[in-house]
């Protein structure tokens, strides 16, 4: 119980620091793997309340791809140093402390609601969360059948996410040299070579 | 009465319209056609309408001639029907569109085939609003008119037509907006928006007052009463000339139309209790602008201020609620919109040869255009009520049912008779008479032909219900004791209630 | 035949003013003269058939209004003092048509000339023969608008044009009291025609009601409604100021309507309404000081001016307060009585004026005429002739007409009335020394017009000086031959119903001596003038320098053209001009529509700032909603 | 496998997403086939939608609903679709965008669409939402070597990403406070003393008002509307409104019926705040896609305004307004769509000036477009507005109504000015007249429907007097 | 304090929540950083969801969470292609350069 609590609240905190992090970090590539932190901490908590399956997936889609393709982004643009110097505009700072304001207030009024909730006595006490079949086995068995319609949804979502990143960034690129293999392996001596004869004093001229 | 000859005089226009939009071909021959087209619809409409006079039956008070037909079910019925009221203004409307039809041929020089179309669309939206027997209708009608005098304005206007175009637009659609609230706030209240039937559904008195308001809001910005009159002169001024005529002739009297329709004949209550608020505003309006009349430099923004000053005598005699200034206001109406329209036309004459609206530019007239002077000066003394002109007829009327209702507002309004008096006679004096001030006006030439049957006939017209306006005053007869009759029982009915 | 009286010359208008360009000038001329002579005939027909049978009838024409309890009709109404009316309108208008042929000889526009003095004889007979006081309101302004046109004839003179608009409008102020009293009538009686107002009237004599926060007996107040109207056309004192500038129009016309048949409309409006009159003293007793002070005050003007037109005007606009005193002291015969000698003297005056003026080639002031009564003697006569008729040189129209009315408010026995008496002695007087002081200056003395000289002086033509004889005989004759029937002994037959007489007039003989000291005076007058005039011009020069300010105050017509401008017009013109710049264009639209549309501009320019194009920026925003939404519904 | 025939629509669409993209990728040069098969697809899926039963059907676990509402909001969106398809050819040709990928995500949006108008669980709506969010993305980016249309792209991504996760973080909310995701139930375990949920509604309104783009979740609407390619901006104006207010209908009618005390406040003041904004802001503008922006933030206050009454009869004038203000905006694009000259499309008001010399049937057109979208009568765009006014007064909700009126004077400031800029200016060089049919086609069509709806009224409202929600 | 509870769990992605959000539009640095703050809310609400999930005794919330994270992935893929080609044609991506389009 005891150390339920105290890894709880060492991944929280873990969690809040590198999610503060990931918004004040100067380098970005520091964000990222803040970023990377917050993932594998909140996997953890994951797997402590039992949803192991979801920690897993996390790890694998959040750490393994999201978080890698925004490492890949930051560095392929090469953005990590930021700009330090402040853009001096008329209330910025108080576009920042208004900003926080707000930004409190709507944690306050989270935690208002969310504290003044009286939860329903049948629910059961997380300690007790007990499954008959393994997390990953009961997900399975509504996922490939009452959510049947959902799954394939989200295929056609990963299809235009595929779509869309192709039509954005890839480009057919003028001067750049590709390997045609076909041309290759077509190659016949006749019109590689050529004999030339080569007149005295003028040399040859290498060309194509 | 099988035939819907109400539908009929209200389409045949927009049917005319429609043949202008879709002729083709050379340049020529579509603006020769659209003409004939034009002036074909609106004087068959002109005939039918004088038929329809013919055959109204003056001795009964209901609404005839009723059309209805299903329209949004459930909710409201496209329902036509006239009294001795309206009829009247669908003469007035369709002997006046023709006058601006031949006007604007006259006049227009560019784009006449779109002219034509707005002028003959407006004359269906006109009628529309003088026919409807519902509110809903009457409301589309009401701010359909809009649209075509926008662009009337705005397209063929003078140079600061923008902004008067603008002005027109938005004060007249910021007046009316709390009329459509009204409107449907009538339709939750009551569970009708027919006419017919809401005159005799008592509204109760608490929204009454909030109802009236809110039609009043409408109606004063169209008459347009003081101090939401500004729009007027700076519409008048810039609008081509058919376009002042229909402004002046037909569009403000669709405000008076309406005060009679519905403020009095719905909310008799709140009509009653907001009398004084009108007889203020009226009597400002007479003098105030009958002196702001005074001290002008343009023609046509005289004749402006004096339309609003013409406007306050029919507001009095609405509500003095009395037949003499019921009738006398209706009489009003039909000889301004008779006697405003031509003083424009003979503006827009003078404006067609010299291009100039300012008074100090002419002077002399008389000696070169003597028929012209002479048209101006029956026009002049009409306006200025002169007895013997339908002008005087109205006048007189609203100052007689005035003064039994408040014998100071009738002696402030006679105030501005006089006034009236020294603006139009200093106007006609300074263009027409005189030494000839301005020696490139002596290439101007009289009235051509249609120029001058065009006046002959509203001069013929003006004087003939100057002298004789039994005609007109019968047919409104009936229809006026019915509407003050039910008036006067509604008033009672919720004195009673009040009392219990 | 009545239909043929009036309609007569309106049809000679119609035909002048219309078709006058393809007739041409003279036959437009010709055939309205004739038109009016044939009403004049039957006018005089009528007339004798009045005298003689009683006639009287009341055709009604056609309806004209009738709304609710309002009804009018078009009606031609006879009884005697319209008939007397039509006599002197359509008679003296037949004369100074003919007279006009003649004057108007020169002018381009004959045709319209005759057609509007056609049309104003039209209105003027519809005026008195009205049997309602709407009808007589037409009337009442068509001649307004006649005499505006006229005036105005001449429309290059500007002079003329101010003054045509100066008549109508002070006329329209006159008309405004009128109208008012109208609605009056129409409020308390339920009606309008004269027979059925009349009726009441009796029965509504102690009626007290608030006007304008006033207590007012009803019909007390009615009565000076009316008196206002009637004070406008008549030129009374206060409403006066557009009679002499009315004399810029042709003289023709100031002879017919500005002598005799216009101006004394209001008179007859007074006389007609005699049945109301006589149920209030107040109204009455106004009637008379407004009258005796207008014939004070127009005499002591006219004594000064030199315009020739201008000091006739002013003796008509005295002979006016004659005429309203005679009708205030109750003697409404008398004032008609003096209407219609005044008629014919007063035009005749004109007409001589109007020749003498062509004769000096529309040369006007008479400080630039003088020796001329050899050059022009019918002229001479003529003006001779109607200057005694003026001054009630004894057996003249004027001496009987004028004498009675004295004698009536002498009789009438009270203070007003002996002051009426002795203000009217007083301006006779007065009305003899400015007559004869015309006379000598213009024919008599050195020859001082620059602009002509003596041999091209000459005599007018015949048409202008026939008609002229005609109203000569007029004035000699007509007191005599017309005492009898409109003032003697048994007028009550003639006028029968048409003149309420509450108190029957004593015919109580005035004391002698009241008898002869008008003619005296009158006789004695002109030596006098003479002598100050032609023989001895110096003492009158040293008085006036002596009283320069009297003298100017009497030539500046008391001021009150220059008290108008200062408190009616200029302020008026002022007040326009404020309403419009600041009212209408600085307060109304500044605020209203121009200063929305730039409240919506100014809203509109911060909105699109708002939008100021960065991320986080919209982010912001989007939570600041996002959390005002969460805290109203935490609060809610 | 009953449920299979309830939703061929979008499985039709699905297949054809899947075999339009292979026969682009393997036929070379294919947009124009393409992009016709693309609207033959919309058109036979307008089919198939109208072919499905009448009746109320919950299929996937009362995951999924089947009712007239959103058959009737399907066929819009279909037919609003395909009639952007049309009217864009010309320009994606203009503007070297006319890649194949265009009209697949188009399509891919268009059944995120469907499910979204459909969804009747937390989940299904979400995923919806996302697949068409996501397509949305990228086609305002499409014209990737623009600035503005990448700007825009990201900007749209951005705030929709953050409008998406509010919402997300409400349905958390919602299903943790409730114990489902399923709108019936939720409607169930909703009442007052469940704050929590009801704080969740706020996310959710939050992410619905930022996709009909309601203040003060408006922001990106000028700068998408602005920066990406017009016929995304048409795609944006016409078709994902009629989703997204098919949502926020649902929503509001059916999981949070019982709590509508709460957020009626909350909608009337999201409307109230759109239409002055919407009003004031579009004033100033010079840019007609701006303008049309601004004046979309508008009419979505007017629609809010009838769905804020709580009433049967609240939503169907939210319909009928949506119905209305689509066919208006599909002319008004249908004219900004023929603003071409030389091949260069423009965008400037100013550039209309003297349209009605040059161009008088497009000008007159316009003319009637831009009266109906001020609410002028007798043009459908008042009747649009009546109805809703008329629900908004059957509320009692008078403040509400006389707000919207007069916000529609100053609006019609602004359409008066386009209106001036055609009719009154001096002309300038005209515009290019060889339109292709599907313009010409969409433009009359509009133009006639907005003129003559007046003649019979009836006819819309019987079709929507069917829809009840609840 | 001991006794970890539901509330803690959603307190803590309520903080997660909170920071996203003011990362969002407190940032004035490159638009990456946004991306990551819109990752952090949605991780916040696979939180509540899996927390919610837990004590419900209801796999939809996990359910959900699976489909948040692959939306998550595909907007991650669809943003970062957007950045990438908007740095193309700008050569920046700095936050405060980001406004060629207002008014």
């Amino acid at each position: 119980m005891l150390a339920h609590s105290l890894f709880f609240y060492f991944f929280s905190a873990i969690t809040v620091f590198s999610a503060i992090m990931v918004t004040i970090s100067r380098n970005t590539v520091n964000s990222v793997f803040f970023l990377i932190l917050v993932f594998v901490s909140v996997s953890i908590l994951f797997i402590m309340i039992g949803a192991e399956f979801l920690g897993m997936i996390m790890l694998i889609v959040y750490v393994g791809a999201v978080a890698v393709l925004f490492l890949f982004v930051v560095m392929m643009l090469n953005v990590t140093e930021q700009i330090t110097k402040r853009v001096s505009r008329k209330g910025l700072i108080n576009n920042i402390s208004i900003g926080s304001i707000v930004g409190v207030i709507i944690f306050l009024e989270l935690l208002v609601v969310i504290g003044g909730w009286k939860y329903k006595e049948s629910f059961t006490p997380l300690s007790s969360a007990n499954f008959d079949i393994s997390n990953t086995r009961a997900l399975g068995n509504i996922l490939y059948t009452d959510y049947i319609h959902l799954f394939q949804i989200s295929g056609m979502i990963l299809l235009v996410a595929m779509i869309g990143a192709i039509t954005l960034t890839f480009r057919k690129r003028e001067n750049v040299k590709r390997q045609s293999y076909f041309k290759q392996i077509t190659r016949e001596k006749q019109s590689a070579v050529s004999l030339v004869d080569v007149e005295r004093g003028k040399g040859v001229k290498l060309d194509d | 009465m099988n035939f819907p000859i109400l539908s009929a005089i209200i389409f045949i226009p927009l049917i005319g319209a429609l043949f202008i939009l879709i002729t083709k071909g050379n340049q020529k021959n579509v603006e020769k056609n659209s003409k004939y087209v034009a002036i074909f619809s609106s004087i068959a409409n002109f005939l039918l309408s004088l038929f329809l006079w013919f055959s109204f039956d003056t001795s009964v008070s209901d609404f005839q001639f009723v059309e209805e037909k299903k329209w949004i079910d459930g909710f409201i019925n496209f329902q036509l029907g006239i009294d001795g009221i309206s009829i009247l203004f669908i003469l007035l409307t369709t002997f006046i569109t023709p006058v601006c039809i031949f006007s604007g041929i006259l006049s227009i020089k560019y784009k006449i085939k779109e002219f034509l179309i707005a002028i003959l669309v407006m004359e269906t939206l006109m009628l529309g609003v003088f026919c409807s027997l519902d509110l809903v209708i009457f409301y589309l009608f009401f701010e359909g008119g809009l649209i075509p005098m926008f662009l009337i304005i705005g397209i063929w206007g003078g140079p600061k037509r923008v902004y008067s175009a603008f002005k027109f637009f938005l004060f007249t659609l910021l007046g009316s907006v709390l009329m459509l609230v009204a409107i449907i706030s009538i339709y939750w209240i009551t569970g009708t928006t027919d006419v017919v039937k809401l005159l005799d559904i008592k509204i109760s008195q608490e929204y009454q007052y909030l109802l009236w308001l809110a039609f009043f809001s409408s109606f004063a910005v169209k008459l347009p009463m003081w101090p939401v009159h500004t729009w007027l002169p700076d519409a008048h001024v810039e609008a081509p000339t058919a376009g002042s005529v229909i402004l002046a002739a037909i569009l403000l009297k669709m405000a008076g139309y309406g005060f009679i329709r519905f403020s009095l004949g719905l909310f008799p209550v709140a009509s009653d209790y907001f009398t004084p608020l009108i007889f203020i505003l009226s009597i400002i309006a007479i003098i105030y602008t009958s002196l702001i009349a005074l001290m002008q430099d343009d023609m046509k923004k005289l004749i402006a201020y004096s339309s609003v000053a013409h406007m306050g005598f029919v507001t009095l005699g609405i509500f003095s609620l009395t037949k003499q200034g019921l009738e006398g206001s209706i009489i009003q109406m039909l000889s301004h919109g008779l006697i405003s329209a031509a003083l424009f036309l003979c503006v827009g004459v003078v404006y067609d040869r010299y291009h100039s609206r300012m008074i100090s530019s002419y002077g002399g007239l008389v000696n070169l255009m003597p028929k012209y002077a002479f048209v101006f000066m029956i026009f002049t003394l009409a306006a200025l009520g002169l007895p013997g002109t339908s002008g005087f007829v109205g006048e007189f009327l609203v100052l007689v049912g005035v003064f039994q209702k408040s014998v100071i507002a009738a002696v402030l309004a006679s105030l501005g008779v006089i006034l009236a008096a020294a603006y139009m006679l200093w106007l006609y004096r300074r263009v027409i008479f005189g030494k000839i001030g301005n020696t490139e006006i002596k290439k101007m030439v009289d009235l051509n032909k249609t120029e001058l049957y065009i006046f002959a006939s509203i001069v013929f017209l003006t004087l003939f219900f100057g002298i004789y306006p039994e005609p007109l005053l019968n047919t409104i007869n009936v229809s006026i004791d019915n509407l003050i009759d039910k008036y006067n029982a509604n008033i009672n009915f919720h004195i009673a209630q009040t009392n219990n | 035949m009545e239909y043929a009286i009036v309609f007569l010359p309106l049809l000679g208008s119609f035909i002048s003013g219309f078709f006058g360009k393809n007739l041409g000038g003279k036959i437009c001329q010709i055939l309205t003269s004739s038109f009016i002579s044939i009403s004049a005939i039957l006018s005089i027909f009528i007339f004798y058939q009045v005298v003689v049978e009683d006639y009287s009838s009341n055709k009604l024409i056609f309806n004209w209004i009738s709304s609710g309890d309002f009804n009018v009709n078009w009606s031609i109404n006879i009884d005697p003092l319209t008939s007397v009316m039509l006599v002197i309108v359509s008679l003296i208008s037949s004369i100074i048509h003919f007279y006009s042929i003649g004057y108007m000889s020169h002018d381009p526009h004959k045709s319209r000339f005759m057609a509007y003095l056609s049309l104003f004889t039209f209105s003027m007979l519809t005026l008195v023969s009205a049997d309602n006081f709407l009808q007589l309101f037409f009337g009442w302004e068509g001649v307004g608008l006649c005499s505006y046109l006229l005036i105005g004839f001449w429309y290059k003179k500007p002079s003329a044009n101010a003054a045509a608009i100066k008549a109508f409008i002070v006329n329209r102020v006159g008309d405004f009291g009128f109208a008012i009293g109208i609605f009056l009538i129409f409020f308390f009686y339920g009606t309008v025609n004269y027979n059925e107002v009349f009726e009441q009237t009796p029965l509504l004599s102690n009626h007290e009601i608030i006007f304008l926060g006033i207590e007012f007996n009803l019909i007390t107040l009615i009565c000076l409604l009316l008196f206002i109207g009637a004070m406008g056309k008549s030129a009374q004192i206060l409403l006066h100021t557009w009679l002499p500038d009315a004399m810029e129009g042709p003289t023709p016309v100031s002879a017919l309507i500005h002598a005799a048949t216009m101006v004394t409309a209001g008179v007859f409006l007074v006389v007609k309404c005699s049945p109301i009159f006589e149920y209030s003293q107040t109204a009455l007793n106004v009637v008379t000081a407004v009258g005796m002070i207008t014939a004070f005050f127009a005499a002591t003007v006219a004594l000064v001016q030199n315009d020739i037109k201008k000091i006739v005007a002013y003796s008509t606009c005295s002979q006016l307060g004659y005429m309203f005193f005679a009708a205030g002291v109750g003697a409404y015969h008398v004032a008609i009585f003096h209407l219609f000698t005044h008629a014919f003297f007063k035009a005749l005056l004109f007409l001589g004026a109007g020749c003498v003026i062509h004769s000096f080639k529309e040369e006007q002031d008479i400080t630039l005429m003088g020796g001329v009564w050899k050059k022009i003697p019918y002229t001479y006569s003529l003006m001779i002739i109607g200057t005694l008729a003026l001054t009630g040189f004894p057996f003249l129209s004027g001496y009987y007409s004028k004498d009675a009315i004295i004698e009536f408010a002498y009789l009438k026995g009270n203070t007003i009335g002996y002051y009426a008496a002795a203000i009217g002695i007083i301006t006779a007087f007065l009305t003899a020394i400015y007559s004869w002081r015309l006379i000598f200056k213009t024919f008599h003395g050195k020859f001082n017009n620059k602009d002509n000289n003596l041999s091209s002086i000459q005599e007018s033509s015949l048409i202008m000086l026939l008609p002229s004889c005609l109203l000569a005989i007029g004035a000699i004759l007509s007191g005599v031959l017309f005492k009898e029937i409109f003032i003697g002994q048994d007028n009550l037959n003639f006028w029968n119903d048409s003149i309420l007489f509450l108190q029957t007039v004593e015919h109580a003989h005035p004391p002698n001596w009241l008898l002869l000291l008008t003619p005296i005076i009158v006789i004695l007058a002109i030596p006098v003038s003479y002598y100050l005039f032609i023989q001895n011009e110096k003492i009158l020069r040293n008085f006036l320098l002596k009283n320069q300010l009297l003298y100017n105050f009497l030539l500046k017509k008391w001021y009150f053209d220059e008290l108008y401008n200062l408190i009616f017009v200029e302020p008026i013109k002022k007040i326009g001009l404020f309403l419009w710049r600041k009212g209408d264009i600085n307060t109304i639209d500044k605020y209203g529509p121009d200063g929305l549309s730039k409240l919506v501009k100014n809203i509109s320019d911060k909105a699109v700032n708002f939008q100021s194009g960065y991320l986080y920026h919209y982010a912001f925003v989007m939570l600041v909603g996002f959390s005002i939404l969460l805290t109203y519904l935490i609060l809610y | 496998m009953q449920s299979i025939i309830y939703i061929f629509p979008e499985l039709f669409l699905s297949l054809s997403i899947m075999s339009l993209l292979m026969l682009g990728v393997f036929v070379k040069k294919s947009f124009k086939l393409i992009n016709m098969l693309t609207i033959l697809s919309l058109i036979f899926t307008i089919a198939l939608v109208i072919n499905q039963p009448d009746e109320i059907i919950k299929i996937f676990n009362n995951s999924y609903i089947i009712d007239k509402f959103s058959i009737f909001m399907k066929i819009l969106t279909l037919l609003f679709c395909s009639f952007v398809l049309i009217l864009s050819k010309d320009y994606l040709k203009n503007n070297n965008i006319d890649k194949i990928e265009y009209p697949i995500l188009i399509l891919a949006s268009t059944l995120g669409m469907l499910l979204m108008i459909s969804s009747y669980d937390l989940i299904v709506f979400y995923l919806g939402l996302e697949l068409q969010s996501l397509c949305l993305y990228i086609l305002a980016a499409f014209k990737r070597d623009d600035e503005r249309s990448t700007e825009s792209g990201l900007k749209y991504f951005v705030l929709s990403a953050l409008a998406s996760g509010l919402l997300l973080y409400g349905s958390s909310l919602i299903y943790g406070f409730t114990g489902s995701t399923n709108f019936e139930v939720i409607a169930e375990n909703l009442d007052e003393s469940n704050t929590a949920a009801i704080f969740g509604i706020v996310f959710i309104i939050v992410g619905l008002a930022f996709k009909v783009s309601a203040v003060p979740f408006h922001m990106w609407t000028p700068d998408v509307y602005e920066g990406s390619p017009t016929s995304v901006t048409s795609f944006f104006a016409l078709v994902p409104k009629v989703a997204a207010l098919a949502v926020f209908i649902r929503f509001m009618y059916v999981p949070f019926i019982n709590v509508i005390d709460h957020w009626q406040i909350i909608i009337v003041f999201l409307s109230v705040a759109s239409m002055i904004l919407g009003a004031f802001a579009a004033i100033g503008q010079n840019n007609i896609k701006r303008l049309m922006a601004y004046s979309s933030i508008g009419h979505m206050g007017y629609a809010l305004a009838g769905l804020a009454t709580g009433t049967n009869a609240g939503i169907q004038s939210t319909i009928i307004y949506l119905t209305i203000y689509l066919v208006m905006n599909l002319g008004a694009f249908g004219c900004i769509f023929m603003m071409k000259r030389e091949n260069v499309f423009y965008e400037n008001i100013n550039d209309l000036s003297g349209l009605s010399k040059n161009q008088p049937l497009l000008a007159l057109s316009f003319l009637i477009i831009l009266f109906s979208l001020a609410g002028i009568p007798p043009l459908a765009g008042f009747f649009a507005k009546f109805y809703v006014f008329m629900a908004v007064i059957e509320a009692k909700m008078y403040a509400l109504a006389i707000i919207g009126l007069l916000t529609t004077v100053v609006s019609a400031f602004y359409y008066l000015r386009v209106i001036k800029i055609i009719y009154f200016d001096k002309p300038k060089k005209p515009f290019e007249k060889n339109y292709d049919w599907g313009l010409k086609i969409s433009l009359i069509l509009s133009s006639i429907l907005i003129l003559i709806y007046f003649i019979y009224p009836s006819a819309l409202l019987d079709a929507i007097s069917a829809i009840i929600i609840y | 304090m001991t006794e970890i509870g539901l509330g803690h769990y959603l307190t803590l992605a309520s903080i997660i929540f909170a920071i996203g959000v003011v990362g969002i539009f407190l940032n004035r640095k490159n638009i990456i950083i946004i991306l990551m703050s819109i990752e952090l809310i949605l991780l916040a609400v696979n939180i509540n969801l899996v927390s919610f999930s837990i004590y419900l005794q209801d796999l939809v919330g996990q359910v959900f969470t699976m489909f948040v994270l692959t939306v998550a992935a595909a907007e991650a893929a669809v943003g970062l292609a957007i950045i990438v080609i908007y740095y193309k044609n700008k050569g920046s991506i700095h936050v405060e350069q980001i406004s060629s389009l207002k008014g």
